[in-house]
C-alpha cells in the first residue's frame, strides 16, 4: 500500500507553484519551532530585561509588560500552537474517519444513526461548544485544550469520508475482494482505506490549520491551555493588557502573523494537494 | 454534381498535453450532402468526438487547429471569431444534439427561459411569437407542449432528449450534429428518438444529419453514407448498403464481424475476433495503423501510411489491399 | 401516494431536525457541569459558601438561589425536569456577578449589539465574497486570479480579533481616524439623534470591517471553485453551441453556483459568529462576547449557560431561515419530481 | 446445478423508508451444468441485481438461492469461501474491477484465499498459467499497474481468475459494454472456453438481445423485475410470446434488416 501511495506522488507535484511556497513557509515556520531554541537561548517565562521595551538588537521583537522576550515566547507558543494542533487534528481526524468509514461501509440504520449525530455536531457551531466545554474546566493542559478541539471538529471529515466510502463500497474492486473470501475488516483496511488516503492527508493538513486557529480563539476569550506557552496564550495576554491602544505593536503582530502564515500556508497545501489528485480542478 | 451541404478539406486538430500532442483528427476530408444522414463511426478514443468540434468550429485549449477549411452551407466557418461563429453558425446553420442529454439542460431554469434565451440570440422576437414558434414545433414532433413549462429534473431520460432534439432545431438549422444520444435509451425510447430525427429531415426542418456513433447497427436504419474512423483517420467511406455489405478495410470488416444483432445471420457467422485493441493516439504505429492488428497485414503496411483513395464517385479507402482496384 | 409537496416536507423535516437540535444541545448544556470530573460548579457552590462570612447576606442568598436554579442534591432526572421546565417558561437564572439580574434579561439587553454586528457583516462579506470569487474564476488563468487567489487563501485563514487588533491599531491608535473603545461614546447616551448615530457608526465601522474582511476570503474561495466546476458542466457547452452569449451563460452560472453558498451560509454563520464574540473582546463592544467573557472571568455559571442557549437558538433559527430560503430558490426542491 | 427461488428484493431509501424499490420481484430460474444462460434486460429491469444476490453480494428480501442443496443465502464463513470457489463473478467495468494503488495479479493471488493452500511456487505456476489461457504473455502484465493496462486486457485479467479457481459457475454482468467493438468477441469468446474447458456454467448478464441470442444456450428475457420469458435463443427470437419480448425484438436496431418507414 505504501508503495503504491509513494507511486501517487510524483515531481509533478512539485511543479505546483502552491505546494511549493506553502513547503517553503511551513518549513521556516517549523524551523523556528524547533531549531530556534537552539540559537535563541533566552527562557520565555522569565523577565529578561525593561518592560514594553520595542524591539532593538538585544531583544529582536522588544519585551512585554512584564520584561519578558517576546521572541522567545514566540518561539514556545510556535511549538505549543504546532502540539496542540497536532493532537486536535489526530483527534478529530481519528473520530471522522471512523465515524465516516462504519457510516459508509455498514450503510442502513448504523448509517443513518451515524449521519444524524454528524448533522447534528455539524449545525452546532464546534467554536461555541469547545467555549463550553473549556468553561467546566479549571485546569485545562494542551492534552486536554486538544482533546476539546478535537471532539467538535470532527463531522465534516465523517460526511467527507463517509460519501467517499459509499462510492468506494460498491466499486468492483471492493465485489472482487468480498468475492475471495476478504472479511469487511479486511476490505475497509485494504481496499477503501488506500483510496481515501489522499483525502485524509488533505483533511489533516486542514484540521490541523483549523485547530490551531481555534486554539487561538479559545485562548482570547480566556480558555486556552493553562499550562505552557501557545500562540494564543500571548495574544491572550497583549489583549488583556491592552497592547494594541498602548501602541506595543511587536507584542501581539508577530503571533498573529506566525498564525496566519502557518494557517495559510497549510491551507495552501491543501489546496495545491487538491489539484493534484484531482485534475479536474486544474483544468482539462 | 450539387454542392454539399458541409464540406470539410484537411482537417488535423491535436490535443496540446504535458505528455504530447495527440493528433486526435489527422487529416480528414469530409463531405456531408444535402438532404442525408451520414454516419460517422469509431470506437472510442478514434477521435471521432474531436471531429465533431472541429466540424463545428469549436475549437478551445487545448484542442488547437492545425489546418483544414470547413465549407458549411457556403460558409466559411474556420478562422472567423468566435464571436461571429456563435452568432451565424450555432443554433442557425448547425446545431447539436449532444452524448449527455441528462446535463445538457440547464437545471434551474424552465425549458422555455432557455428556449427564449437562444433564440433571442438570434432573431429579436416577443414572448409571443417565441411560444408559438416553440408550440407549432412541439406539435409537429408530437412532443406534450406543457413541457416547455417544467424543469429539466420533472422530464424522464427519453423526454429530455427529444426536448432537446427539439431545442436544437427550433431555428431549422441546416445541419443537425448528433453525438451518440441514444445510448444511454432503452430500445424503444432509442427508436421513438431515431424517427424523430428522420422524420425532421423528411419535413425539411433540417437538410442533413451527421451521426457520431459506435453502434452500427443504429447506423444501418438511418445512414445514407457511412464514414469509419480509426485512430485519428478516415480509413472508408461509402453509401451505407455498400460499406454495410461490402465493407473493403479490413478495419471496417472487423468492425461489422463484432456485432451481434438478434438475426439468424449474426448467429451463424459465431464468433470471429481480430487482435490486439485500439491503438493510442499519442503513440500511433508507424505505417498503417491498422497493421498490427490486420490479418491481411504486409510489408508495405509497416512502413507507409495508406492514402485514402477513391475507388469510385462515391465509394473510398485507406487500404494497400484495394489500392488500383475500382469499385462501382 | 399523498400530494404533500416536496417542499412542504423538505421544510418539516428541517424543523423536526433543527429542534431536535436543539434538544441535544440542551442535553449538553444540562450535563456537562453534572459529568465533569470533581463537578465544577459544586467546586464553586462550597467556594461560594465557605466565603460566606465575608459578606454573610448576599452570598447566602447567591448561595440559596444558585443551590435551587442548579437543585445539584436532587435526582438526575428530577433536575432535567426542573431545568427544561424553567427553559420553557423563559427562565434562564440569575447571574451570579450582577446578582440579582435575570440571565435573560442580561443577556436580552446585549444581544441587539451582537446582531447588529454579525448579521450585516456577514450578508455583506458573503455577498462580495461569492461576486470577487466568481470574478477570480471567470478570469482563471489570468492575472486576476493568480493575485486574487492568494489573497483570498490567507484572509480566509486570518483570524477575526487579529485583524481587529491590527485595524485598531492601525487605524484607531495610530492614525486615530476611529474610536478605540466602544460602542458608542461614554459621555453620550443611546438615543435616535443624528448625532448619536453618527457617532455609532463611527464606532461601528472597525468591527463591522475586521468581520467582513476576513469572512470575503472563504466565500470567495469557494465560490470560484463552484463556478470553475460549474463552467465545465455539460450545458454550458449546450448553451453555447445554441449559440447563447457568455453573458447569459455566466448568469445560469452565477445562479446555479450561488445554491450552494446559500447552504453554506447556514452552516458558517456559528463560524462567523463565534469569531465575532472575541472581535467584541478587542474593541471593548457591548455585545454578548463581552457579556460571555465577563461571565466566564467571575465563572458565573448561569450567565454562561444562558448565554449559551440564547446564542444557539439564534443561531438554529437562522439556520431555518436560510434552509427555507434555499428551497425556495432552487427549484428542484421546490417543484416536485415527477420524472421516471 | 443452481436454482433460484422465488427471490425478491426491495430497496428501502432513507430512515423512515417512504420509498420502496422492488427491484427484483419473485423470480425462480436455475441454471444446469455447462450451459450457457443469457439473462437479458434493459436499464432498471433488476438483471444486476439478481446477479449480485447469486453471487452473494446482496442479500434478498425473500426467496433462496440454492447450489448443492444448501441456501447459499444464509452461507457463512468457510462455507462461504467453499460456495465463491465454485460460483464466481466478473464484473463490467475493467477500470473498477482493479485497486489503483496494486499490481494486477493482486485479484489473482486473492483467488488462492479460496483455495485449499498452495506454496508459492505452485501459486505461481498456476498465475502464469491462467495469464496465458486468456490470451495474455504473463510477462507483459505481471508488475503492472492497472493504469498501464488497456481495458481489454485489464477485462482478460479479471477473466483469469475463474481460470484460477476454475468454478462450476461464472456470472458475467455485462462484461463486455464498456469494451471497444473490436475487442468484444475476444473477450466473450473466453467465456466459452471456459466452458468448453471445465465444463463451467455461464451467466450472462446483458442488456444486448444480440450478444444473448448469438452465444447462448438458453436466454431469459427480465422486464421491471420479473423474468417474462425464458427459452432456446432462436425460438424466443422468433416467435416471441411476452409483449415485452415482442416489442423488444422489433425496437432493436438490425444489421441485415431495416426498420419500415424511416
Amino acid at each position: 500500500m505504501l508503495s503504491g501511495i509513494s507511486k501517487l506522488i510524483k515531481p509533478e507535484l512539485f511543479m505546483i507553484k502552491k505546494f511549493d511556497a506553502s513547503l517553503g513557509v511551513l518549513f521556516a515556520v517549523f524551523a523556528l519551532g524547533f531549531i530556534g531554541p537552539l540559537l535563541y537561548q533566552v527562557q520565555p517565562t522569565a523577565v529578561a530585561g525593561p518592560l514594553e521595551a520595542p524591539p532593538s538588537r538585544q531583544f529582536p521583537l522588544g519585551t512585554d509588560a512584564y520584561g519578558k522576550d517576546v521572541l522567545a515566547q514566540l518561539i514556545a507558543g510556535v511549538r505549543g500552537s504546532l502540539q496542540i494542533g497536532a493532537t486536535a487534528a489526530a483527534i478529530s481526524l481519528l473520530i471522522g474517519v471512523i465515524v465516516g468509514l462504519i457510516a459508509g461501509y455498514k450503510g442502513k440504520l448504523v448509517d443513518n444513526l451515524l449521519m444524524m449525530l454528524t448533522d447534528i455536531v455539524l449545525l452546532l457551531p464546534s467554536i461555541l461548544l469547545m467555549i463550553l466545554i473549556a468553561a467546566y474546566f479549571k485546569w485545562r493542559d494542551p492534552l486536554l485544550v486538544s482533546i476539546i478541539i478535537g471532539v467538535t471538529s470532527w463531522p465534516w471529515v465523517a460526511r467527507a469520508v463517509r460519501s467517499q466510502t459509499l462510492s468506494l463500497k460498491n466499486r468492483e474492486f471492493v465485489n472482487l475482494s468480498k468475492m475471495a473470501g476478504l472479511s469487511d475488516f479486511q476490505i475497509v483496511i485494504r481496499d477503501i482505506l488506500p483510496n481515501i488516503a489522499s483525502y485524509i492527508f488533505m483533511a489533516y493538513v486542514l484540521l490541523m490549520s483549523g485547530a490551531m486557529i481555534a486554539e487561538t480563539g479559545l485562548s482570547m476569550i480566556g480558555l486556552g491551555t493553562t499550562q505552557g506557552l501557545t500562540l494564543g496564550n500571548i495574544l491572550f495576554w497583549a489583549q488583556v493588557l491592552e497592547a494594541v491602544r498602548r501602541g506595543l505593536w511587536w507584542w501581539f503582530i508577530p503571533p498573529g502573523a506566525t498564525l496566519v502564515a502557518l494557517a495559510a500556508s497549510l491551507l495552501m497545501l491543501a489546496t495545491a494537494l487538491d489539484e493534484y489528485f484531482n485534475p479536474k480542478l486544474r483544468g482539462s | 454534381m450539387p454542392e454539399p451541404l458541409l464540406l470539410g478539406l484537411d482537417l488535423r486538430a491535436s490535443y496540446r498535453l504535458r505528455l504530447g500532442e495527440v493528433k486526435a483528427v489527422d487529416g480528414v476530408d469530409i463531405e456531408i450532402p444535402r438532404d442525408s444522414i451520414v454516419g460517422l463511426a469509431g470506437e472510442s478514443g478514434c477521435g471521432k468526438s474531436t471531429l465533431i468540434n472541429v466540424l463545428l468550429a469549436n475549437i478551445r485549449p487545448p484542442l488547437v487547429l492545425k489546418s483544414g477549411r470547413i465549407l458549411l452551407d457556403g460558409l466559411e466557418i474556420l478562422g472567423i471569431s468566435r464571436e461571429e461563429v456563435r452568432k451565424k453558425v450555432w443554433g442557425v446553420k448547425v446545431s447539436i444534439v449532444p452524448q449527455s442529454a441528462l446535463n445538457a439542460l440547464n437545471p434551474t431554469k424552465r425549458i422555455i427561459e432557455l428556449v427564449k434565451d437562444a433564440i433571442r440570440q438570434h432573431t429579436p422576437a416577443s414572448d409571443q411569437e417565441i411560444i408559438s414558434l416553440c408550440k407549432r414545433r412541439f406539435e409537429e414532433l408530437n412532443l406534450p407542449f406543457d413541457s416547455v413549462y417544467k424543469y429539466p429534473h420533472e422530464l424522464s431520460g427519453g423526454m429530455r432528449q427529444r426536448v432537446i432534439i427539439a431545442i436544437s432545431t427550433l431555428l431549422n438549422p441546416r445541419l443537425l450534429v448528433v453525438d451518440e444520444p441514444t445510448s444511454a435509451l432503452d430500445v424503444s425510447t432509442q427508436k421513438q428518438v431515431l424517427k424523430m430525427m428522420v422524420d425532421m429531415k423528411k419535413e425539411g426542418i433540417i437538410d442533413s444529419i451527421l451521426f457520431v456513433t459506435h453502434e452500427l447497427p443504429v447506423l444501418r436504419q438511418v445512414a445514407s453514407h457511412i464514414y469509419i474512423m480509426y485512430a485519428g483517420k478516415i480509413v472508408e467511406y461509402g453509401p451505407a448498403d455498400s460499406v454495410f455489405f461490402r465493407p473493403l478495410h479490413p478495419y471496417t470488416k472487423a468492425l461489422m464481424y463484432s456485432v451481434m444483432t438478434p438475426e439468424p445471420e449474426s448467429r451463424a457467422r459465431g464468433l470471429v475476433t481480430i487482435p490486439g485493441e485500439p491503438p493510442s493516439l499519442l503513440m500511433p504505429p508507424q505505417g498503417c495503423r491498422f497493421h498490427p492488428r490486420c490479418p491481411y497485414v504486409m510489408d508495405v503496411c509497416k512502413k507507409s501510411e495508406p492514402r485514402l483513395v477513391p475507388l469510385s464517385d462515391e465509394r473510398g479507402v485507406a487500404c494497400f489491399l484495394h489500392h488500383g482496384e475500382s469499385v462501382n | 401516494m399523498a400530494t404533500i409537496s416536496p417542499f412542504i416536507i423538505y421544510i418539516l423535516r428541517k424543523i423536526v431536525f433543527i429542534v431536535a437540535t436543539f434538544f441535544i444541545f440542551l442535553l449538553i448544556i444540562f450535563a456537562l457541569p453534572r459529568a465533569i470530573p470533581g463537578n465544577p460548579v459544586a467546586a464553586l457552590l462550597t467556594q461560594i459558601f465557605q466565603q460566606a462570612q465575608a459578606n454573610p447576606d448576599t452570598v447566602k442568598a447567591v448561595y440559596r438561589k444558585f443551590l435551587e436554579e442548579f437543585g445539584l442534591t436532587k435526582p438526575l432526572h428530577e433536575q432535567l425536569f426542573d431545568f427544561l421546565s424553567r427553559l420553557m417558561m423563559g427562565d434562564l437564572g440569575t447571574s451570579i456577578a450582577f446578582y440579582p439580574r435575570k440571565v435573560a434579561e442580561l443577556v436580552a439587553s446585549y444581544l441587539p449589539w451582537t446582531l447588529g454586528l454579525l448579521i450585516p457583516a456577514i450578508l455583506v462579506a458573503w455577498a462580495l465574497g461569492n461576486l470577487l470569487g466568481a470574478w477570480a474564476a471567470y478570469r482563471r488563468r489570468t492575472k486576476v486570479d493568480n493575485a486574487l487567489l492568494p489573497v483570498f487563501l490567507v484572509l480566509s485563514q486570518v483570524p477575526y480579533y487579529w485583524l481587529a487588533m491590527i485595524l485598531l491599531y492601525v487605524l484607531a491608535v495610530t492614525a486615530r481616524v476611529f474610536p478605540v473603545a466602544g460602542a458608542y461614546p461614554p459621555s453620550m447616551s443611546p438615543s435616535l439623534t443624528p448625532a448619536f448615530v453618527l457617532a455609532m457608526l463611527h464606532h461601528y465601522t472597525l468591527p463591522f470591517l475586521s468581520i467582513v474582511i476576513v469572512a470575503i476570503g472563504g466565500w470567495a474561495i469557494g465560490m470560484r471553485v463552484l463556478v470553475i466546476y460549474e463552467l465545465r458542466s455539460d450545458y454550458v457547452e449546450y448553451s453555447e453551441l445554441l449559440g447563447l452569449s457568455d453573458k447569459r451563460i455566466l448568469g445560469y452560472v452565477f445562479r446555479n453556483s450561488i445554491l450552494p453558498q446559500v447552504t453554506g451560509l447556514a452552516l458558517s454563520m456559528g463560524t462567523v459568529m463565534g469569531g465575532a464574540l472575541i472581535t467584541e473582546l478587542v474593541f471593548s463592544y457591548p455585545g454578548t462576547g463581552y457579556l460571555l467573557f465577563r461571565a466566564l472571568s467571575t465563572l458565573d455559571y448561569p450567565l454562561i449557560q444562558g448565554t449559551f442557549i440564547i446564542l444557539v437558538s439564534t443561531l438554529l433559527a437562522a439556520n431555518l431561515i436560510v434552509d427555507i430560503l434555499y428551497a425556495y430558490i432552487d427549484p428542484r426542491i421546490r417543484v416536485s419530481y415527477v420524472g421516471e | 446445478m443452481l436454482e433460484v427461488r422465488n427471490v425478491s428484493k426491495v430497496f428501502t431509501v432513507g430512515l423512515f423508508s417512504r420509498h420502496r424499490i422492488e427491484a427484483v420481484k419473485n423470480v425462480s430460474m436455475s441454471v444446469r451444468k455447462g450451459e450457457i444462460v443469457s439473462l437479458v434486460g434493459e436499464s432498471g429491469s433488476g438483471k444486476t441485481t439478481l446477479c449480485r444476490i447469486i453471487l452473494r453480494l446482496l442479500e434478498p428480501t425473500s426467496g433462496s438461492v440454492i447450489y448443492d442443496s444448501v441456501d447459499v443465502t444464509k452461507l457463512k464463513g468457510k462455507k462461504l469461501k467453499w460456495y465463491w470457489s465454485r460460483v464466481h463473478g466478473v464484473f463490467q467495468d475493467p477500470y473498477a474491477a482493479f485497486h489503483p494503488f496494486y499490481r494486477v495479479e493482486r485479484i489473482l493471488y486473492q483467488g488462492f484465499n479460496l483455495l485449499p493452500r498452495l506454496d508459492e511456487g505452485e501459486k505461481k505456476r498456476r498465475v502464469y498459467e491462467a495469464l496465458k489461457s486468456v490470451g495474455l504473455k504473463p510477462e507483459e502484465v505481471l508488475g503492472k499497474y492497472p493504469h498501464e493496462l488497456s481495458g481489454g486486457m485489464r477485462q482478460r485479467v479479471a477473466i483469469a481468475r475463474c481460470f484460477i479457481l476454475n468454478p462450476e459457475l461464472i456470472v458475467a454482468d455485462e462484461p463486455v459494454s464498456m469494451l471497444d467493438a473490436s475487442t468484444r468477441i475476444g473477450i466473450i469468446k473466453l467465456f466459452s472456453d471456459l466452458r468448453d474447458r471445465f465444463d463451467s456454467s455461464v451467466i450472462f448478464v446483458t442488456h444486448d438481445l444480440g450478444l444473448a441470442y448469438v452465444v447462448s444456450d438458453r436466454v431469459l428475457i427480465m422486464y421491471k423485475g420479473v423474468i417474462v420469458e425464458e427459452g432456446d435463443p432462436v425460438e424466443v427470437m422468433e416467435r416471441p410470446s411476452h409483449m415485452y419480448t415482442r416489442r423488444l425484438r422489433e425496437d432493436v436496431p438490425l444489421l441485415y434488416r431495416k426498420w419500415e418507414g424511416f
